[in-house]
């Protein structure tokens, strides 16, 4: 029992660090309509940052606000100098444009800060594991990831929902016209919402460093589930994002933990093994898959277009 | 009537390639070639599908692995006769091993397009991608046949007696095949299914308004777009004598997809040239910089940044 | 005289809205059937679910006796069912005649030939040819259909469906947008087609459908209020009051 | 469109440009991987290679030498690319420098098939190493599947009596478990594969918990290991579960970026920084004058040893031209390795020695990795009787 909980907070933490991600896709694919395969250089970007600003002062608080503000200019930057001549263009341009920043920005942050992985501040109040049930320890780190991810998913609700930018954010992402029509600074807006999230993206890169590694290509590995997540959950759409998310680290947390038990009820150990590791190592692909064959548009789909 | 003109001189160089490359003191120059032109078979396989069926695929270096592996996986069974599951026996005969590589690229082609194509638009771009992954870890975890670490060849595949070991041999044999394809991909562009499946890019509702079963189109041309692709998949298998499941990755898919983008999406030759453009473009920056990457995408984002519809149109509007 | 097309209690659910409210019509071989009603009324739901593209959610729709209910469009299109778009939906690359040409290769059949020259099938272009011949498009026939007037968008759109031989028409407001030179030509073009197919002629552009319609339909909220002769429904007082209220939104 | 023709001629013949001649210098190619998150390796790999050059005065064994470098991406196509390049353009009879055994798949079989030699700093993959050996094939570092085994010897050896292994989903992965099943002798609880490049291991952390077992064993290196290495110290099970590593998965570089967290770690190596030879001593103070910043890891000592060897060959034969002596004098393999005792098996792999190390807190604070003792002596690999030469 005491397993099955814990898998499940690793699987919600998996879950925000995911959400983090894909809420900044899937507001630039969902308002711009631009697919930007260069969000993991921004997550990058976000975590050199905030560690190397972290190790010169010596506090891991530091780094935050770092690597906030260096992920937001690179995001706007990269809005202002590259995405923006690219909106009316094809998918396929912005797929290879964005493809070559993640090649620029690999070999800048090695030119930058060399090939190493860095090494990475745990603050000292949360490098410690709680008891949060008898016999259940966790990783205070972990638990400060799951709330920080869930104070954001609340914050961006709120700032969706409540306020005039999120009612034009919304607006946008179901129906671009009409946001110009509204008299908008349209341009403003799109450099908002992706130095919006660059931001996401660079504190989900932060926040993973003392969990993970910081090292060059780091975002492409988190890339492809953030774009799964963004499908699955219906493109332009906060919410699916964020259920999907959520979902998505949680199945695929307990699928590989509880897989191959499950399936060595069923057959014999070697197979069950095999089969396992095939399904887990495909876990959020087939995931994908399934969802799109039963739902072509993702769970929550935005607007008719 | 300049343009038979100019292909023809094309030809000519690339029939004296070998030679001129001997004269130079550059022979390597050869499988670089070779490569170049199985890229481009590739390429233009992949451009099918997205430039003139306006399928977006992420996932098209799946097949250029199954043609690979089709060819190493015979060879392996073959050369240590031991027949796959005891019952079919391995061959390194070109003349079956490449067509068979080009059926079961197809029959992969049918299961994923039959089930990608419900969707389009980005999703469509993204379960192509999924199911291509799924390959790759499948190959990955594939322990019979090398896993992470791929298949080698000890021989390329027989055929007719050459020495396909030989570089210019095994290049003047791609070349064949190049000019073969392209003319073969020049007629079916221009075929009545060409001409439906161009109809279908433009407006697919007009083309269900019009009696076409655009599904079932759409994914006929799917899965000649991978048999396309698992042909050069095959002829790479030869030329490298290795397959791994590297082949598979999704940058493999992406890279394809640069290709068609640099030389000019839904142009014939367009993905030829974007072959030859990125691999060149490549083999000068590595051999100059080990930063070569950075060059790489500067020059991409200028590309695609300062022109419109890739190397070709570039051209275009010189002449 | 023989029903092209029979429609029965056909209904279409949005959620909580009922688009099509038990719709029951037909259409006969050489007759021109309007519908009318006001915006919103749900003509381009019930259009969308005869040609294929929206599946009901009860009822039946028979084409040519044959029940192509759950057939997709391009189905209905194989059995005789030709349609034009409200708003126009061309191959906006093709030139005129390439559009027409693959419409007339659409219908030949023929479409999976990997080894043939479409440019060179002689069957294909005499037929396309002869399409265009005497139309208002035969000087524009080298012309990219993006490049093309509104009006002969409009007119390329239903040459495209006649090469298709349909027996039955769904005309989406062939009308929109029309200058008053090109409504005329357009008039004469539809009275030309009662003599080929029937038609379902949907139509805000009342002059015109007086002036064609053999029978018309009155769908309101998705409900047919009426269903007579042209005299008869100018007359009925329902229909007066339902929809037509004032002779100032007739037009 | 005359210009279609032109271009493919032009950028044909651009490649043809600029055959690079060799002066009198030998020219050693260097495949080896500079870009991506394992740039690392090459880059130290390459350094220290070249600093036994330096070292030297630009020669290797009294032989000027001219290092030519190229990356080849962690790309098996591209790696197969360079080496031809190297081979056929350039003249080059001697290469070195990959990584990653996928690579080595591709450009090895090549290389040997016209004849050429080559010398491995890293990757030592089976298929090479039984049946496939060859006469022109070296391989300075280990083969992969000894990396393994003395870990399993280490755990046993400290009386450890059940264990949890995991690995990556992939060949080496796989052959890393199976080394290690191979001499630990005591009970293996639980096994666990995560998906190639996952970095997340809190599920496999509530496993290894829930399994208690007496000592853990993972393959994870690179970024992977930094993280598991970090989630292991955060999940608590530092101090509680020890960890038995081989080299691969706490180098130094993973070392400096997990810091304390790795503190109490047993692994197994051929090398340390601190071995006390004169050969290393000479090469940990020339790195640390040339990279005071950068840490010294297993993969440097491997190409400052490749270097080593092929100075030893150079100065016995002159030239690779001179293929027979060159070859016999790199069997002969009779240089100072920076490792100590180094002698050749008959597949032309590694006889070493395997040592344990420990991770220390330094004085100076910053954990260091310290040698313990000395685990197998003239250790080689279980491949060698297959190979016939």
């Amino acid at each position: 029992m005491i397993l099955i909980i814990e898998q499940i907070l690793n699987g919600l933490q998996y879950g925000v660090m995911l959400f983090l991600l894909a809420a900044g896709l899937t507001l630039i694919f969902g308002i711009m309509g631009v697919i930007n395969l260069a969000h993991g250089s921004l997550y990058m970007v976000g975590a050199y940052a905030g560690t190397w600003f972290a190790a010169l002062t010596g506090s891991f608080w530091l780094g935050l606000p770092a690597a906030l503000i260096a992920a937001a200019l690179a995001g706007a930057a990269l809005e202002l100098l590259v995405i923006r001549r690219l909106y009316h263009r094809s998918h396929l341009d912005q797929v290879l444009a964005t493809f070559a920043i993640i090649l620029i920005a690999n070999e800048s942050i090695t030119l930058l800060f060399g090939r190493q992985p860095v090494f990475t501040l745990l603050p000292e109040a949360f490098s410690g594991s709680v008891e949060l049930l008898p016999g259940l320890f966790y990783p205070a780190y972990r638990l400060l990831i799951i709330v920080a991810g869930l104070l954001v998913a609340l914050g961006l609700s709120l700032l969706i929902t409540r306020t005039r930018i999120g009612m034009l954010v919304r607006a946008g992402a179901t129906n671009r016209e009409m946001v110009r029509v509204m008299g908008v600074d349209i341009r403003m807006l799109y450099t908002a919402v992706f130095g919006l999230g660059a931001l996401l993206a660079g504190l989900a890169g932060y926040l993973t460093g003392p969990i993970s590694a910081v090292q060059v290509g780091m975002g492409e590995h988190i890339l492809l589930p953030a774009f799964v997540v963004v499908v699955i959950g219906g493109t332009g759409s906060i919410r699916g994002a964020f259920v999907a998310g959520i979902t998505l680290g949680v199945i695929d947390t307990c699928l590989r933990a509880f897989l191959p038990d499950l399936l060595n009820l069923m057959m014999p150990v070697a197979q069950a093994d095999a089969l396992g590791l095939g399904i887990s190592s495909m876990g959020i692909y087939l995931l994908m898959a399934i969802v799109l064959l039963i739902r072509p548009k993702g769970l929550f789909p935005v607007g008719a277009t | 009537m300049r343009q038979p003109v100019a292909i023809l001189l094309a030809l000519v160089v690339l029939a004296v390639l070998p030679t001129l490359a001997a004269w130079a003191g550059s022979p390597a120059t050869v499988p670089l070639a070779t490569r170049i032109l199985i890229y481009g078979i590739a390429a233009a396989s992949l451009n099918f599908a997205l430039g003139y069926g306006g399928m977006i695929s992420f996932g098209h270096a799946a097949f250029f692995g199954i043609g690979g592996y089709v060819v190493a996986i015979l060879f392996t069974h073959w050369f240590n006769e031991a027949p796959i599951f005891g019952l079919i026996p391995g061959t390194n005969q070109l003349l079956i091993t490449l067509p068979l590589a080009i059926v079961v690229s197809g029959l992969f082609a049918a299961a994923i397009g039959a089930l990608s194509l419900r969707t389009g638009g980005v999703q469509f771009i993204m379960i192509t991608l999924a199911f291509a992954q799924m390959l790759f870890f499948l190959f990955v975890s594939l322990k019979a046949y090398g896993g992470e670490d791929g298949l080698s060849m000890r021989r390329p595949d027989a055929f007719l007696g050459l020495n396909l070991r030989d570089r210019p041999t095994m290049y003047y044999l791609t070349l064949v095949i190049t000019v073969l394809f392209f003319a073969g991909l020049r007629r079916l562009v221009r075929s009545s299914f060409g001409t439906v499946l161009d109809g279908i890019r433009q407006n697919e509702r007009r083309m269900e308004a019009l009696g076409i079963a655009t599904y079932r189109h759409k994914l006929f041309a799917f899965i000649l777009s991978g048999m396309g692709v698992g042909m050069a998949g095959a002829l790479m298998a030869n030329a490298m004598r290795y397959v791994s499941p590297d082949m598979m990755h999704w940058s493999r898919s992406g890279e394809l997809m640069i290709m068609v983008i640099l030389g000019g999406t839904g142009t014939l030759l367009g993905p030829l040239y974007g072959a030859a453009a990125l691999l060149l473009l490549e083999t000068w920056l590595a051999g100059w910089t080990e930063h070569w990457s950075l060059g790489e995408g500067l020059v991409l984002l200028a590309v695609v940044m300062f022109s419109r519809g890739g190397l070709i149109a570039l051209l275009r509007r010189r002449t | 005289m023989s029903a092209v097309l029979e429609v029965s209690g056909l209904v279409k659910r949005f959620g909580g809205l009922v688009a099509t409210d038990h719709v029951t019509l037909d259409v006969q071989a050489g007759e021109i059937h309007a519908l009318i009603g006001p915006n919103g009324a749900g003509k381009s739901t019930l259009i969308n679910q005869l040609s294929g593209e929206i599946a009901p959610d009860a009822g039946t729709i028979r084409l040519l006796g044959r029940d192509v209910t759950h057939e997709p469009a391009h189905a209905r299109v194989r059995l005789g069912l030709g349609r034009t778009f409200q708003v126009t939906s061309l191959l906006d690359e093709c030139t005129v005649s390439e559009s027409v040409a693959l419409a007339v290769q659409a219908h030949a059949g023929g479409n999976l030939k990997l080894w043939d020259r479409a440019a060179n099938r002689t069957p294909v272009r005499t037929r396309t040819e002869a399409l265009l011949a005497g139309t208002a498009l035969e000087p524009r026939a080298a012309m990219r259909a993006a490049d093309l007037s509104h009006g002969e968008r409009k007119q390329l759109e239903l040459v495209m469906a006649l090469a298709l031989e349909p027996k039955l028409m769904l005309l989406d407001e062939p009308m929109a947008g029309l200058g008053h030179v090109e409504s005329g030509e357009m008039i004469e073009v539809l009275r030309g087609l009662r003599a080929r197919a029937g038609v379902l002629l949907v139509e805000h552009d009342m002059d015109a459908v007086f002036a064609l319609a053999d029978r018309i339909s009155v769908l309101v909220y998705g409900q047919i209020v009426a269903s007579g002769s042209v005299e008869e429904i100018r007359e009925n007082p329902e229909v007066r009051a339902a929809y037509l209220g004032g002779e100032d939104e007739l037009c | 469109m005359k210009a279609k023709g032109l271009l493919i001629g032009i950028g044909l013949a651009a490649t043809l440009a600029l055959p690079s001649q060799a002066e009198d210098a030998v020219e050693i190619g260097m495949i080896t991987t500079l870009s991506g998150p394992a740039g690392y390796l090459g880059q130290d790999i390459r350094d220290a290679f070249q600093l036994a050059i330096d070292m030297e005065g630009g020669t290797l064994g009294g032989v000027p030498v001219e290092l030519k470098v190229e990356d080849d991406g962690l790309n098996p196509g591209k790696g197969r690319e360079i080496a031809e390049g190297f081979i056929q353009n350039d003249g080059i009879k001697l290469l070195t420098g990959i990584v990653f055994s996928n690579v080595a798949m591709a450009v090895v079989p090549e290389v040997l098939d016209g004849g050429d030699f080559y010398v491995s700093p890293n990757a030592g993959p089976s298929p090479l190493a039984g049946k496939g050996c060859d006469q022109n094939y070296f391989v300075v570092s280990w083969q992969n599947d000894a990396l393994h085994e003395p870990a399993g010897v280490a755990a046993s050896d400290a009386g450890y009596k059940t264990a949890y292994v995991l690995a990556p989903n992939y060949q080496a992965g796989k052959d890393a478990i199976a080394g290690f099943k191979r001499t630990f002798t005591g009970e293996i609880v639980g096994e666990t594969y995560t998906p190639l490049g996952q970095t997340d291991f809190a599920s496999a952390m509530a496993e290894i918990r829930a399994a208690a077992p007496d000592v853990v064993y993972e393959f994870y290196p690179g970024g992977m290991g930094i993280a598991f290495l970090k989630q292991y110290s955060q999940a608590g099970l530092t101090g509680q579960i020890p960890l038995v590593l081989s080299e691969p998965s706490l180098d130094a570089v993973i070392l400096k970026a997990v810091g304390d967290a790795a503190v109490g770690v047993q692994l197994t190596s051929h090398w340390n920084e601190d071995f006390d030879n004169a050969s290393n001593k000479a090469f940990v103070a020339a790195w640390k004058e040339a990279y005071p910043d950068r840490p010294m890891t297993t993969y440097a000592s491997q190409g400052y040893d490749t270097a080593l060897l092929i100075a030893s060959a150079l100065n016995a034969a002159g030239s690779p031209e001179n293929e027979d002596a060159f070859r016999e004098a790199l069997r002969k393999a009779e240089f100072e390795s920076v490792r100590g005792a180094f002698k050749f098996g008959a597949n032309q792999h590694p006889i070493q020695d395997w040592y344990l190390l420990k991770i220390e807190a330094g004085a100076d604070g910053s954990a260091t990795t310290t040698t313990q003792k000395k685990l197998l002596s003239d250790y080689g690999d279980p491949y060698m009787s297959q190979c016939k030469m």
